[in-house]
């Protein structure tokens, strides 16, 4: 038997000045179940809430209405007064005759006071069928993953590790770095690129809170926050790194050798290769496609068809330590994690879809991101400036910017942001490796929105003595050993050719492949790009719609290096906060099912925004849904479709709800 | 869907200063089995002034041969890259039932909008046929630049005929016939079009450029599928070269030519000696005749 | 356009939506990236280069268009359009200017452009066909442009490329029909050059 | 019809947006007609049809549901299937006989709380022009 007390709230002159508080507990005193009804003058005041806790206790109340602000005011706070009594927190209704009355009702005092009762007669009827609701507390594991060893990754594991925390970063190439290892230098500062980096990625692979997993791939996350459940595939080396020292001698000696995606096809690597010489960790793997050996056993074990292989294993011969195992397969590895951060980052435009800049088609057009390990003094050139195709010195070079950005027609209409600067990087760079070479920039517009970018622009032109040229080149074409770019210098308003030696296209940034994949597998959002959603673009960036999972870096969108340190700490610091906590207290005022009255139509399954909703088969084999109560974020969204109305909310039932209307017309 | 029957339509100029083309093309279609109804009284497409000075006249001429094709319910086959421009974007506009209307109007009879009017290119046909083609004399040898010009590729939307950048269809035939088809990047660049009359200076400097950049490719000769780039490249080729003061000398073909050439057919019947720059010499050291 | 004229933007402006309805294009997606200019091979004979032209109809500037030569220099080969990022017709765009200079009959320095079109389909409707060696005559004759492309002429002729007598389609009557009708259309304003085929 | 006719709306608010909206209303002092009668929901795609039913069937002259603006809903996408869900609902309060006019879903953001009293204010005017419900 419900036994109900009301206090009615004056708000100073708030509530009183418009409704006739005396009046209204007059009234409600007469309700069934309610043996206490009093106001008080500031309810939320300590004398207010001691008050009520008295109340409480004298008539042993066991349910409590408190008509007074809104409840996204106080709730909180009154929910802790009545529990502070002993009584469960959850048996506490707010009418709200401040907001929704009084003081939209200003110029009726009759009328606003009739509708306070109304509203206080509809809380009464909903508070008589609440039930003691007990938060439920979820141990967190305090382990963090980061997909992807960019600098984004990177930072993020240093930050969540030096909080204390362990970290596994799972990276899918042979070494961890990613696009930053392939730069010489960075805008605006010019500053060695690997000399910012390698430091970062030794402390990572020496760093004993970290677990670095590289040649890995995650495959599946199940879980939620705080206890997240990850399947990673760790790629076969062929390499035992517990034995291998790193020495190199496999590498060096390895006789197969292909084109190094490291440096964009422009230098050769081995068949048993460390991707760059500052790789972390320092150990190499064996690419299985084109390994000698590998390809003799294939050959055996397919009935020796055609030509024989030679047996090579020179690496394995070589090897001081023995750490060569050919019979080391792919693995799966299951681990727990708390939380997910994802810094899948980002890959270059792929500019062969230019088929009017030669389809990729002729190899004096080249990408920045290609000139880049051109210029490095590590590079397949030891920083020689030279024309892939015959190896001149190129002393004509023009840019072209905006390939595969702000172009509508090849999918891509977004601006990659770091163009415009890499850009004039290049052309200071180039004018310091040869003081004879002239570049030109075809631009659409120069965007310098960053510290010290536009400075940086201008040395560009005043020092670099670099030709800016507005308007987007339409075609080029080789003419003898030069490369001609058909222009306009929108300025002059006439058209331009520029016959060059060497073409660099300032290709645009798009989400590395797979990011989509990825994020279907960790439930988070992607847009038609397949960069990864934030839960708020402003106020939310490193979260996503699912809690315990955070994206930082370039999959989100074009980032530049310092951009990309920050989000990385950004969601470190999310990750560090969330498990600053043992526990993690869910909310009660969640989805239930009913079993007896479930029919297994599992529409809510479907209608489940949260995944929260899945289903088992009871003994008497009948399928019902079932509800993960941490996953559930009491939408409600599953009672409106449930047919035979299986499944309730906890805290706004839908009996509760139908009696609130009813009370309108009692 | 391979069919053996087309509607054929010529176009003006295949009449008169295209005779070659016209010729070489029938004798190809015949070698590989292909029927050529040419449309009764045929009238022409229009290109490119109608367009250009009269929308209405520019779908209307066009859609006066779509229909006698359609009534003859076969698939129309254009051999002048303008023509088969026009007759595409007629087709494409007619898809419309506010254009269907008015040109309805404009002919004095009612367009059904049930038609879906077929047009292709002679390259198409003959692409699509290079399996039929019994090679008696391969170009070994021949440098062919294959030259496609703007209407046959673009729009894509209304031609829908190849790679607007780098078109395939030509070389692929090139090589079927055994000639050597060079790459080369002017393949779809305008050479002037129909202001060979109106401003010469533009058409001498376009086509220049085009000849130019396929004598550098390495080629020994071009082929065409346009009467108007013919023209351009050929019968201009002496202007251009003696206002450029460049030694261009480079023989231009219609493809039909090559194929007629390499299905055997007698040179004489190919019309070889309808050009400007004289191809005999070309085809003799390289031993093809 | 004179070079020392102010000019006042129209944001709105007839010539726009005319040009907008011809053309089916969007004027406004335009941001001046100038790759329809850059790939133009006639371009540098224009008064207007096409990023120009666009810019211009966006401003409303209709006098310095209907005036311009650029128009009738473009002979559509599509390649402005093939690889505009903003993916706008702009060939079409060209030719919606053509046929509004012809609609509001203003003369712009290219007349003889024009006179080659009339007199091209004037031959049309006379004999169902184009007639070359006439066309070329009535050209020079009335374009006052003696001997023009005179040293392939003869080539021509030896070689059979020119028919001395236009060649008459029995369906040419037909063809004149149609050319009647289409003036009856406009005189009558049962099309309106804004409203014309193109209109949406 | 009886000049004092006061009708009756019952509400149902989101608690994300469209009752942040109604507070915000109060907060910001705008006046509205005391003709509405707000019951708090978690979220617009909570509301079951049958609710609405029911509030005719005791007498409501009008019914409200207000959510966040498609797009911004707090789980997502729960107003898509409140927009979905009542399109059906419609048809059906036809054939129960209640005109179309008196029920309404509206979006409402948090920071539109001068939207809502006008809401308000113009659903309670159409009411009143539409008169009692005949039964």
């Amino acid at each position: 038997m419900a036994r109900i007390g009301v206090f009615v709230c004056h708000c100073g002159t708030n509530i009183a000045g418009t409704v006739d508080v005396t009046k209204v507990v007059e009234v409600i005193k007469k309700l069934p179940m309610v043996v206490l009804a009093t106001d008080s003058k500031y309810t939320c005041s300590e004398p207010g809430q001691a008050s009520i806790r008295e109340a409480i206790i004298e008539n042993n109340l066991n349910r409590v209405v408190i008509a007074s602000c809104s409840p996204r005011m106080h709730e909180a706070t009154f929910r802790r007064t009545v529990a502070s009594t002993g009584l469960n927190p959850y048996l506490l209704e707010i009418a709200n005759i401040r907001e929704q009355c009084s003081w939209v009702h200003s110029d009726d005092k009759e009328v606003a006071t009739a509708k306070a009762i109304e509203i206080i007669k509809m809380a009464v009827s909903k508070v008589i069928r609440h039930e003691p609701l007990f938060p439920t507390q979820v141990e967190i594991t305090k382990r963090a993953l980061i997909i992807g060893g960019g600098i984004t990754g990177i930072q993020a594991a240093l930050d969540i590790a030096n909080a204390g925390y362990e970290v596994v970063v799972v990276e899918r190439e042979p070494s961890i770095g990613g696009r930053m290892s392939q730069l010489d230098k960075t805008f605006p500062t010019l500053d060695c690129s690997a000399c910012i980096l390698t430091p970062k990625m030794v402390d990572l692979g020496q760093h004993p809170k970290i677990k670095l997993m590289t040649y890995a791939e995650v495959k599946k996350v199940k879980g939620f926050v705080g206890n997240f459940e990850a399947e990673i595939l760790q790629k076969a080396r062929k390499v035992d790194h517990l034995k291998c020292t790193g020495c190199g001698t496999c590498w060096q000696k390895c006789p197969q050798k292909i084109l190094s995606q490291f440096d964009l096809g422009l230098g050769k690597r081995t068949a048993i290769y460390i991707p760059f010489a500052q790789a972390v960790p320092p150990k190499p793997v064996i690419d299985v496609s084109i390994c000698r050996y590998i390809k003799y056993l294939n050959w055996v074990a397919t009935g020796q068809e055609g030509k024989k292989p030679p047996e090579c294993r020179i690496c394995e011969k070589l090897c001081p330590t023995g750490a060569i195992t050919w019979d080391q397969e792919e693995e799966l590895i299951t681990e727990k994690f708390g939380a997910v951060v994802v810094a899948t980052g980002y890959q270059t435009y792929d500019h062969s879809h230019y088929q009017e800049y030669g389809g990729g088609a002729y190899p004096d057009v080249i990408s920045g991101l290609q000139l880049e390990r051109l210029m490095s003094a590590s590079g397949p050139t030891g920083g020689e400036v030279i024309r892939p195709s015959d190896g001149a010195h190129p002393k004509t070079v023009a840019f072209v910017c905006c390939v595969g950005s702000r172009d509508q027609q090849k999918g891509r209409p977004y601006c990659s942001k770091v163009c415009c600067m890499y850009t004039a990087k290049h052309a200071i760079m180039l004018r310091e490796h040869d003081p004879e070479i002239q570049c030109y920039i075809f631009y659409i517009d120069v965007r310098t929105g960053g510290k010290d970018f536009e400075e940086f622009y201008l040395r560009a032109i005043d020092e670099a003595g670099v030709i800016y040229i507005k308007g987007r080149p339409s075609k080029i074409y080789r003419d003898g050993k030069k490369l001609k770019i058909l222009g306009e210098d929108a300025l002059i308003g006439r058209p331009v050719e520029i016959a060059a030696d060497l073409v660099v296209l300032a290709t645009g940034m798009e989400p590395s492949i797979g990011a989509d994949e990825l994020a279907r597998i960790l439930n988070a959002s992607y847009d038609t790009y397949n960069f990864m959603v934030e839960a708020h673009p402003k106020l939310r960036p490193v979260e996503t719609q699912t809690d315990g999972v955070f994206v930082a870096g370039a999959c989100v969108g074009p980032r530049d290096i310092p951009e990309c340190v920050a989000h990385g700490g950004a969601a470190a610091a999310k990750v560090s906060a969330l498990f600053s906590q043992d526990t993690l207290t869910t909310d009660p005022l969640i989805a239930v099912v009913n079993q007896a009255r479930c029919i297994g139509c599992l529409l809510c399954v479907a209608i489940c925004p949260f995944k929260a909703i899945s289903y088992e088969v009871t003994r008497d084999k009948r399928l019902i849904a079932v509800v993960n109560e941490s996953l559930c974020k009491g939408c409600g969204l599953c009672m409106a479709s449930c047919r035979p109305k299986a499944v309730d909310l906890r805290g706004f039932t839908n009996q509760q709800i139908l009696d609130e209307v009813n009370s309108l017309w009692l | 869907m391979k069919k053996s029957r087309y509607a054929y339509y010529p176009g003006c100029t295949l009449k008169t200063s295209a005779k070659e083309y016209d010729i070489s093309a029938r004798l190809v279609c015949k070698a590989l089995g292909i029927e050529l109804e040419e449309l009764k009284d045929w009238t022409c497409c229009g290109a490119a002034s109608a367009h250009s000075i009269d929308q209405l006249l520019g779908i209307a001429l066009p859609a006066l041969e779509l229909q006698a094709a359609a009534k003859l319910e076969l698939p129309l086959v254009a051999a002048c890259a303008l023509c088969f421009s026009r007759l595409k974007f007629a087709a494409h506009e007619l898809k419309e039932e506010k254009v269907r209307n008015l040109i309805g109007e404009v002919m004095g009879k009612e367009i059904s909008q049930d038609h879906h009017y077929e047009v292709v290119h002679l390259l198409q046909l003959l692409d699509e046929n290079t399996d039929k083609m019994k090679i008696e004399k391969p170009l070994h040898g021949l440098k062919v630049a294959c030259y496609y010009g703007c209407l046959l590729v673009r729009p894509k939307e209304v031609t829908n005929f190849d790679d607007v950048e780098n078109p395939q269809t030509m070389d692929r035939i090139i090589q079927v016939l055994g000639a050597e088809n060079v790459g080369w990047d002017f393949k779809t660049e305008c050479c002037g079009g129909s202001h060979m009359l109106v401003r010469p200076d533009i058409v001498v400097k376009l086509s220049h450029r085009l000849l130019a950049q396929a004598q550098q490719a390495g080629a020994d000769c071009l082929a065409v599928a346009c009467p108007v780039c013919h023209s351009n490249l050929d019968s201009m080729q002496k202007t251009i070269a003696a206002k450029y003061k460049d030694n261009i000398h480079l023989p231009v073909f219609y493809f039909t030519q090559l194929a007629g050439l390499a299905l055997g057919l007698p040179p004489k019947q190919l019309l070889l000696d309808k050009h400007f720059i004289d191809p005999l010499p070309l085809l003799m050291n390289k031993g093809l005749m | 356009m004179s070079v020392a004229s102010v000019i006042t933007p129209q944001p709105v402006s007839e010539l726009r939506s005319a040009v907008e309805a011809y053309s089916r294009q969007k004027i406004s997606h335009c941001y001046q990236c100038g790759k329809c200019t850059a790939g133009c091979p006639v371009a540098y004979a224009m008064d207007l280069t096409p990023r120009r032209v666009m810019r211009a109809i966006q401003l409303g500037l209709k006098d310095e268009l209907l005036a311009s030569r650029a128009p009738w220099i473009c002979f559509f080969c599509i390649t402005c359009s093939a690889r505009c990022p903003r993916e706008i017709d702009i060939a079409s765009v060209m030719e919606s200017l053509r046929l509004l200079a012809i609609s509001e009959k203003t003369k712009s320095s290219v007349e003889d452009i024009k006179l080659f079109h009339r007199l091209f389909l004037s031959f049309v409707r006379l004999w169902g066909r184009a007639y070359e060696l006439g066309l070329g005559a009535a050209y020079n004759l009335l374009g006052r442009h003696p001997l023009n492309k005179a040293e392939i002429i003869p080539g021509m002729l030896s070689r059979g490329k020119l028919a001395f007598l236009p060649h008459r389609s029995k369906r040419a009557n037909e063809i004149r029909k149609i050319f009647k009708r289409i003036e009856v259309m406009r005189n009558e304003k049962i099309i309106q050059p804004k409203s014309e085929v193109k209109a949406q | 019809m009886a000049l004092d006719y006061e009708p009756k709306i019952v509400g149902f608010l989101c608690n994300w947006c469209s009752y942040a909206g109604a507070d915000l209303a109060g907060t910001s002092r705008t006046t509205y007609p005391a003709n509405v009668r707000i019951i708090r929901v978690p979220c617009s795609g909570r509301v079951d049809p049958l609710f609405v039913v029911k509030a005719f069937q005791l007498g409501a002259d009008g019914v409200l549901i207000s959510g966040c603006h498609v797009g911004d809903c707090h789980y997502n996408e729960g107003n898509f299937h409140t927009r979905r869900r009542f399109v059906l609902l419609r048809p059906f309060l036809d054939y129960l006989g209640t005109e179309k006019e008196r029920f309404r879903l509206e979006w409402v953001s948090a920071s539109e709380g001068k939207k809502f009293s006008q809401l308000v204010s113009e659903f309670t005017e159409t009411l009143k022009r539409i008169g009692p419900r005949k039964t």
